[in-house]
């Protein structure tokens, strides 16, 4: 129970983790992949805030609520973060783009049957 | 002074200011990437034989390291640096006219932020900014293999996104993982206090960082996109993955493995995994019939002989990777680049198209038979001195191990010679098909010959003269095995 | 002139003609033969220099070093001696086909990266030298398609499979040594102990034993020498196999050194024996071969693997007499096996390309001078005496038979035996018999073609009566290798070696030959008569093929045919048809679904971490 | 002096008593045939009367390759030791062997070598099938006969360390025959004779009945007579060189003699009761019991040197 309360983000980013590589492994339907992928990526996020995360720390602002450093939670992954949901975003897009696109060719998105290049 | 910031901002400025030159003139946009990629040859050139004494630490915004993100230009990063800014130059002056079709403007942006993303890998002192120019590499990648839109191109590309993707969060897990125990993501920083944290932590943060990168690197069995992707891409965009892409993922597992985590007792793993990659990859080539898909195979099994070399952990075996990465680079590119206008010619990828090719593109065929030997490794090519560097490497560690390693890679190099002279032979002692259509708008222009050609060039020179490259490989290697002086070049003292 | 001068004539010899190709055909004819001979007379007047000098400092940190010594000199003028011949039977042979500038200068360079090879005095030249002749051979293999090209690719593939062996070996010297300079080595390597040279010994015993078809390494060669264009197989054969036998010399005595080369392997089983042993088996089975081919340079290239038998007997024996044996063998085989596939290639030539035996027949009406030569050349082949062959079969013989390996004696006699029934069948269906009638008009060969057949006939018979001018180079040679140099008179040996002379031999031959002409003589010359004027037990002689060629050892080929097949081949092949199963179903891996590839992704990041927590990593 | 005398002397020996031993063959067949036979110099006659004889030539190796085939077994001779001890001093080295110095067993088996391969080129130049074949058949049978002479040669050789003749005679001078020292060896020799002389049972070369004495098919006149004379020198040659290895030689001209017409009349007897054999059988025969014996003869030779 302590486990569950003190790593409980942890356990949750690792859970939408490994939920989404399901997905990209198990599912046929490209869409769902790309969803995969996508939560895949939210979970990599959450976990990098929550690398940062202090129980009770307030933002990263010298401010009068928190003078001292310690009690700030850590800038640094939420900086990360930030550029990584950028990137997340774009690779997104560009999936989705693709996906039409090879719609547009199979007509299908069953990647059981996109097995033009093999071997 | 130049500052190796230059090297990134600049070609990036240009990337973006591409769509706006295309706006005044079409003919002059197509001429960008080769400007920017010739700067930063320039550049990179000129502050090489500092860099040889000591890395050029370049710091954001006055802030020192490990606060800021900093660039640190080492000897191996600005030779690295400048085989990119070559290749890059090169391949884009043989784009010039080679690209015919599709949303040219994308092309010229897209092609520029890959060989800046490239360039940033091997010049960045950060670990999360390592990420983000691989990110850049990446997805510029994904699009470009797409970028004919027709069927095979759209499947790689998507295939690669897919793994891509998968790989890149990887390499964030193992990010924030590291983050979290050492608490900074300045790469010498990390060095300097990752002695003191041991235990399992640390090794699955290196563990999720090297399946991570493995896939840019192509490692087996993380590499199946790469044959989609080399096969399916434009010739030019093959030969810049297969040039550059892949060699700035293997140099960022390399700099993860020694400079950042020392990890030392990962490297055996890392020697089988690369031998494993080298059979695997020329087995698969041996059986192709189509010779992108061939030449990427190849490109896998080079690679796993680099990823060998760099897991010997000598300096010679550094040098040699590194050696082998430039050799590598030259001749594959040269390679996917005369077979790009040879398949304008004969509107097929079949290696039995490429019959009496000899006498219809001498002057490609040539090069392409320069290529080939030089990726055999014989000499008086690059290809020798490098795989002979690796070679000595090997049996200079003296160890049972890695010479029974060795000696089974070695029949990965029999194979490729097998596949490689299949082809010379296709090229020359095949009679052509009678009644060939002559394709006028398949013969190479001025711009594909003039790299191609140069390429020739320089794979024979360096093969003759290697202490044109040599001088930089004892430093290069160092780079990446003197831990401290990495540090200390960094922190300050 | 030294070394360096040499092989920059013979590399821009090879560049240059290649130039003045894409202007005149003409031009690069002569330019071609102006360098091979200027290589010829270059070598030639360094005779006697012994010099080492670094030609290329720091060449990835080694010094790449050229040397003349005697050795280096004997091979060196062999090749370009050879090499030159081949170039002048070229200039018809090749003329008017295409790729003519291709092939001038692929022949150049594999001349001068020979010529590269022996007069390297460090490993690493060697290797360079050796693997730039191995892919430029493989170009000229190729060369006429066809079945060229599978040939060319068996080849190189079998050779870059000795490089790598050999390229292993030498970095395995250099790890323990940290130089490669011959001379070095052999200083350095003295101390060595335990299994270190043996391993070396093996490694590099792979690589030149593919380069000269030691069985069972061999089965490149009868591909590779029957494909090539006639005067690039005078070439192979002559020289390029040589290469293999230079390499045994110079890694067996000029870097280990006889001393330590009789402790190298096992105390019951040597290394030098288990050689010696191989050079009985690759007389034997080759010889045997060779008389039931029916092609004809097929023929020559199972003769040539025979022959190499006979060289690699004697240097395994490990005895003055025997290296010198093989040394004037080498250079013996290389004359008149050039002879002969030249004199083949002559008549492939005149005939378009008919290299089939029992096609042929009675060319010595049409080309009397190449039957002449080709005479000599089988003759020296089979080492009658007053022939180069008969002293340096002799020589190994004798040291055989006094060192008592009278079973390795009986092996190389038997192939010696076995020879005899090749040569005359090549001969005799090629030129004796009956001429073919759409032969009946065939020109003799040019001039150009029979010069080279004429010199190397010349050799034959000169060195066969006057052996001693061979032998005093070769005597020094062996004297460098650290043996007791062998003595030799002009006409044979004297009494301390054994009774040889040459030119008694000679002048009693011409004395009685004098004799039976001169009784001959009184009785009256015959009627010369049409070849269709002979003896049919009274029937009229058909016009059609008549005399007896086909199967013409049929007898002992029922008997001996079924054992006879090329085991060693078809193994190879079996074992390559395999492994390119196994490869493709390597590539099976790559299924084409996006999602087992994201297992592999997955695979390989739980393996990592499950072996760190194993322990493992 | 001696020196020419010799050299014109030993051939001219062998020719003479070569035809004479041709002619005694003819003779002894036909008493064994209970036939009375030509004179013992019939040879000599027919020689004489081919020589008077105007032939055909179909052309100029046709007619050499005799020449030479003759001319290499004479000079065969002059390497073999024809009687004498270094005791009698007739003699530069007391034997009748005038180029003893000049080369030894080695020399003289490629020598014997030069007689056939004369023949088979001359008869190949002909465009007759049946001379074809009969070269054939010889070369088969020389290398069906040679392997055990090989061997026997060998075993001697390894017997006496040395390639001399004229030692390997001295030696049994001294120490007793080489039929004693190396019997079988000599037994296999004494086996494949027939083989070597091409008599019965191994007469399938010239075969007359079959392919028309094969390769002398087209032969006739000058050249018949040549290769008369030439199996006349090469019938010597044989026999000589058996005494010379196995029954020590001679102590001089008269016992070397007497000992190779003993030898002589022993493959007269063979010669005369045995049918022809083809030539697989005679494949056969000499790799399995002459080569057996020769090679049981030189594992023994090696094992007691080695020893």
């Amino acid at each position: 129970m302590n486990f569950l309360t003190s790593y409980i983000h942890y356990v949750g980013c690792f859970a939408l983790v490994l939920i989404g590589l399901y997905v990209a492994l198990v599912k046929s339907n490209l869409i769902k992949v790309i969803i995969g992928i996508n939560l895949i990526d939210t979970g990599v996020n959450l976990f990098l805030v929550a690398t940062g995360y202090l129980g009770g720390g307030t933002a990263p602002i010298f401010s009068k609520a928190a003078e001292q450093s310690q009690e700030m939670v850590d800038p640094v992954p939420q900086a990360l973060v930030l550029t990584a949901i950028v990137i997340g975003v774009s690779v997104l897009a560009l999936a989705l783009a693709l996906a039409i696109k090879v719609y547009d060719h199979n007509g299908t998105l069953d990647l059981r049957k996109l097995k033009g290049l093999k071997w | 002074m130049v500052s190796p910031i230059l090297l990134i901002a600049v070609p990036l400025a240009l990337a973006f200011l591409t769509p706006m030159v295309g706006l005044a003139s079409k003919s002059a946009r197509r001429y960008m990437p080769a400007i920017a990629m010739l700067f930063n040859f320039i550049v990179a050139m000129s502050l090489l034989p500092k860099a040889l004494e000591a890395p050029i630490i370049v710091r954001t915004a006055g802030w020192a390291p490990p606060l800021s993100i900093h660039l640190v230009a080492g000897p191996l990063g600005l030779l690295l640096s400048s085989l990119v800014a070559l290749i890059g130059l090169l391949v884009a002056i043989y784009g010039i006219d080679y690209i015919r079709e599709g949303a040219r403007a994308r092309y010229d942006v897209l092609y520029t932020l890959l060989l800046v993303g490239a360039t940033g890998v091997v010049l960045t002192g950060d670990l999360f900014n390592l990420f983000v120019f691989f990110e850049v590499l990446c997805i510029s990648s994904y699009a470009l293999v797409a970028y004919r839109g027709d069927s095979a191109g759209v499947e790689a590309g998507m295939k690669y996104l897919i793994q891509g993707a998968i790989g890149s969060s990887l390499v964030l897990i193992g990010i924030g993982l590291l983050y979290g125990t050492v608490g900074t993501l300045s790469m010498a920083d990390i060095a300097s206090s990752v002695g003191s944290v041991a235990g399992s932590r640390l090794f699955i943060s290196l563990a999720f960082m090297i399946a991570g990168f493995g896939v840019e690197a192509a490692i087996f069995p993380l590499n199946a996109w790469l044959p989609d992707a080399h096969s399916s891409a434009p010739s030019s965009i093959s030969a810049v993955l297969s040039g550059v892409a892949i060699k700035a993922g293997l140099y960022a597992i390399a700099r993860v493995v020694y400079t950042v985590y020392g990890a030392s007792s990962i490297l055996p793993f890392l020697a089988v995994l690369g031998v494993v990659t080298l059979l695997v990859g020329e087995m698969c080539a041996f059986a192709q019939e189509d010779i992108k898909r061939l030449l990427a195979f190849s490109s896998i099994g080079q690679m796993g002989l680099i990823l060998f070399a760099l897991a010997l952990s000598s300096a010679t075996g550094i040098s040699g990777a590194v050696f082998l990465i430039i050799s590598h680079g030259l001749a594959k590119a040269l390679l996917f680049l005369a077979t790009g206008y040879m398949i304008y010619r004969t509107g097929s990828r079949d290696i039995s198209s490429l019959a009496g090719m000899g006498k219809r593109m001498p002057i490609m065929s040539l090069c392409f038979t320069v290529g080939a030997f030089s990726l055999m490794g014989l000499p008086p090519f690059v290809g020798f001195a490098s795989k002979f560097t690796i070679v000595r490497a090997v049996l200079g560690t003296g160890s049972t191990f890695f010479i029974t390693l060795l000696a089974i890679g070695l029949i990965g190099t029999v194979i490729e010679g097998a596949y490689f002279l299949r082809i010379v032979q296709w090229l020359y002692f095949k009679p052509a098909p009678e009644a060939m259509p002559e394709q006028t708008e398949g013969r190479a222009p001025l711009t594909a010959l003039v790299p191609v050609g140069l390429l020739a060039v320089l794979i024979v020179t360096i093969g003759l003269l290697p202490g044109i490259v040599g001088r930089a490989l004892g430093p290069a290697a160092d780079d990446l095995l003197d831990r401290a002086a990495y540090i200390q070049h960094v922190m300050g003292d | 002139m030294s070394a360096q001068g040499i092989l920059i004539t013979a590399f821009a010899g090879a560049g240059l003609s290649y130039a003045l190709g894409l202007t005149s055909a003409r031009l690069r004819e002569v330019f071609a033969i102006v360098v091979s001979v200027l290589l010829v007379c270059l070598i030639a007047i360094t005779h006697g220099q012994g010099a080492e000098h670094v030609y290329y400092p720091d060449f990835l940190g080694l010094d790449l070093v050229l040397r003349m010594d005697a050795l280096a000199w004997f091979f060196a003028i062999t090749v370009s001696m050879v090499g030159c011949l081949s170039v002048i039977f070229s200039l018809h042979y090749v003329r008017g086909k295409e790729k003519e500038n291709f092939y001038y200068f692929a022949l150049l360079l594999v001349n001068a990266a020979m010529l590269g090879i022996v007069l390297s005095g460090d490993l690493l030249s060697f290797f360079i030298f050796w693997e730039i002749m191995s892919w430029a051979a493989f170009l000229l293999i190729s060369y006429k398609r066809g079945r060229a090209l599978d040939a060319g690719l068996k080849y190189v593939i079998m050779s870059i499979l000795g490089s790598c062996a050999m390229l292993l070996a030498l970095l395995y010297l250099y790890a323990n040594y940290n130089t490669l300079v011959i001379s070095d080595l052999a200083q350095q390597i003295r101390s060595a102990a335990g299994g270190f040279p043996l391993w070396v010994m093996l490694a590099f015993a792979l690589g030149f034993g593919i380069k000269c078809a030691l069985i069972p390494l061999h089965t490149w060669l009868p591909d590779a020498h029957s494909e090539a264009p006639s005067p690039f197989s005078a070439v192979l054969s002559g020289i390029l196999i040589k290469m293999g036998i230079y390499g045994f010399i110079l890694v067996m005595y000029g870097v280990v050194g006889l001393k330590l080369l009789l402790e190298v392997g096992a105390p019951w089983l040597h290394f030098h024996t288990v050689l010696c042993w191989l050079g009985a088996i690759t007389i034997l089975i080759p010889t045997f071969i060779a008389l039931l081919q029916d092609d004809a340079k097929r023929l020559l290239a199972w003769s040539s693997i025979g022959q190499i038998g006979y060289i690699m007997l004697a240097i395994g024996v490990a005895t003055s007499l025997g290296l010198a044996g093989a040394l004037f063998h080498t250079l013996n085989h290389a004359v008149f096996k050039a002879l002969l596939f030249l004199a083949v290639g002559a008549v492939e030539y005149k005939t378009g390309g008919v290299r089939d035996l029992n096609r042929l027949g009675g060319l010595i009406r049409r080309m009397p001078v190449t039957f002449a030569c080709a005479l000599i050349g089988g003759l020296g082949l089979i080492g009658v005496p007053l022939t180069s062959g008969f002293v340096s079969k002799w020589l190994i013989y004798k040291t055989l038979i006094t060192e008592g390996h009278p079973f390795l004696a009986l092996a190389a006699l038997v192939g010696t035996w076995g020879a005899i029934l090749y040569v005359y069948k090549l001969l005799h269906n090629m030129f004796l018999g009956q001429l073919p009638e759409k032969y009946a008009n065939l020109e003799a060969a040019p001039f150009s073609m029979q010069l080279p057949l004429m010199i190397c006939g010349f050799i034959i018979v000169l060195f066969g009566i006057l052996p001693g001018i061979p032998l005093s180079v070769i005597g020094g040679i062996v004297g460098t290798l650290g043996f007791e140099p062998v003595t030799a008179t002009l006409t044979g040996f004297g009494p301390q070696i054994g009774p040889l002379n040459t030119l008694n031999l000679c002048a009693a031959f011409a004395g009685v030959l004098l004799v039976i002409v001169a009784f001959r003589g009184i009785a009256a010359r015959p009627k010369p008569v049409s070849q269709d004027d002979s003896y049919a037990a009274g029937a009229a002689a058909p016009a059609g093929k008549y005399h007896h060629t086909v199967r013409f050892y049929d007898p002992l080929e029922r008997m001996t045919g079924g054992y006879l097949r090329d085991w060693v081949d078809q193994f190879y092949l079996s074992a390559a048809g395999k492994a390119k199963g196994v490869f493709n179903g390597v590539r099976r891996i790559y299924t084409g679904d996006v999602r087992t590839y994201v297992m592999y992704i997955v695979a390989l990041l739980t393996f990592l971490i499950f072996a760190h927590t194993a322990g493992w990593l | 002096m001696t020196r020419i005398i010799q050299l014109v002397l030993s051939p001219l020996i062998a020719l003479v008593v070569g035809v004479l031993l041709l002619g005694l063959s003819r003779k002894i067949i036909a008493r064994i045939h209970r036939r009375y036979g030509p004179p013992i110099y019939q040879p000599v006659i027919d020689v004489i009367r081919m020589m008077s004889q105007r032939s055909i030539s179909h052309g100029s190796l046709f007619d050499l390759g005799v020449v030479f085939a003759l001319a290499g077994s004479l000079v065969t001779v002059m390497f073999i030791p024809l009687g004498g001890t270094q005791a009698c001093q007739p003699f530069a080295h007391g034997v009748l062997c005038p180029l003893s110095s000049s080369g030894g067993l080695l020399v003289v088996m490629y020598l014997m070598l030069l007689g056939p391969l004369g023949l088979a080129l001359g008869a190949g130049d002909s465009a007759n099938p049946n001379a074809s074949i009969g070269v054939s058949r010889k070369l088969l049978l020389a290398l069906a006969y040679e392997v055990p002479f090989l061997l026997v040669i060998l075993a001697v050789m390894s017997h006496y360390e040395t390639i001399s003749l004229t030692e390997i005679v001295a030696r049994q001078q001294q120490a007793g025959w080489g039929a004693l020292s190396v019997p079988l060896s000599a037994v296999a020799a004494f086996l494949i004779l027939p083989a070597m002389l091409g008599v019965r049972p191994f007469d399938l070369v010239s075969a007359p009945q079959e392919i028309a004495s094969g390769p002398m098919a087209e032969y006739g006149g000058r050249s018949l007579a040549l290769i008369k004379l030439y199996g006349a020198t090469h019938l010597f040659l044989v026999i000589a060189l058996f005494v010379d290895l196995f029954l020590g030689g001679g102590v001089n001209l008269a016992t070397f003699l007497l000992k190779m017409l003993i030898v002589f009349m022993a493959v007269e007897m063979i010669n005369a009761v045995l049918p022809r054999v083809k030539i697989e059988d005679a494949i056969k025969f000499c790799w399995k019991w002459p080569a057996g014996l020769a090679l049981l003869q030189m594992a023994i030779t090696v094992l007691s040197k080695s020893g």
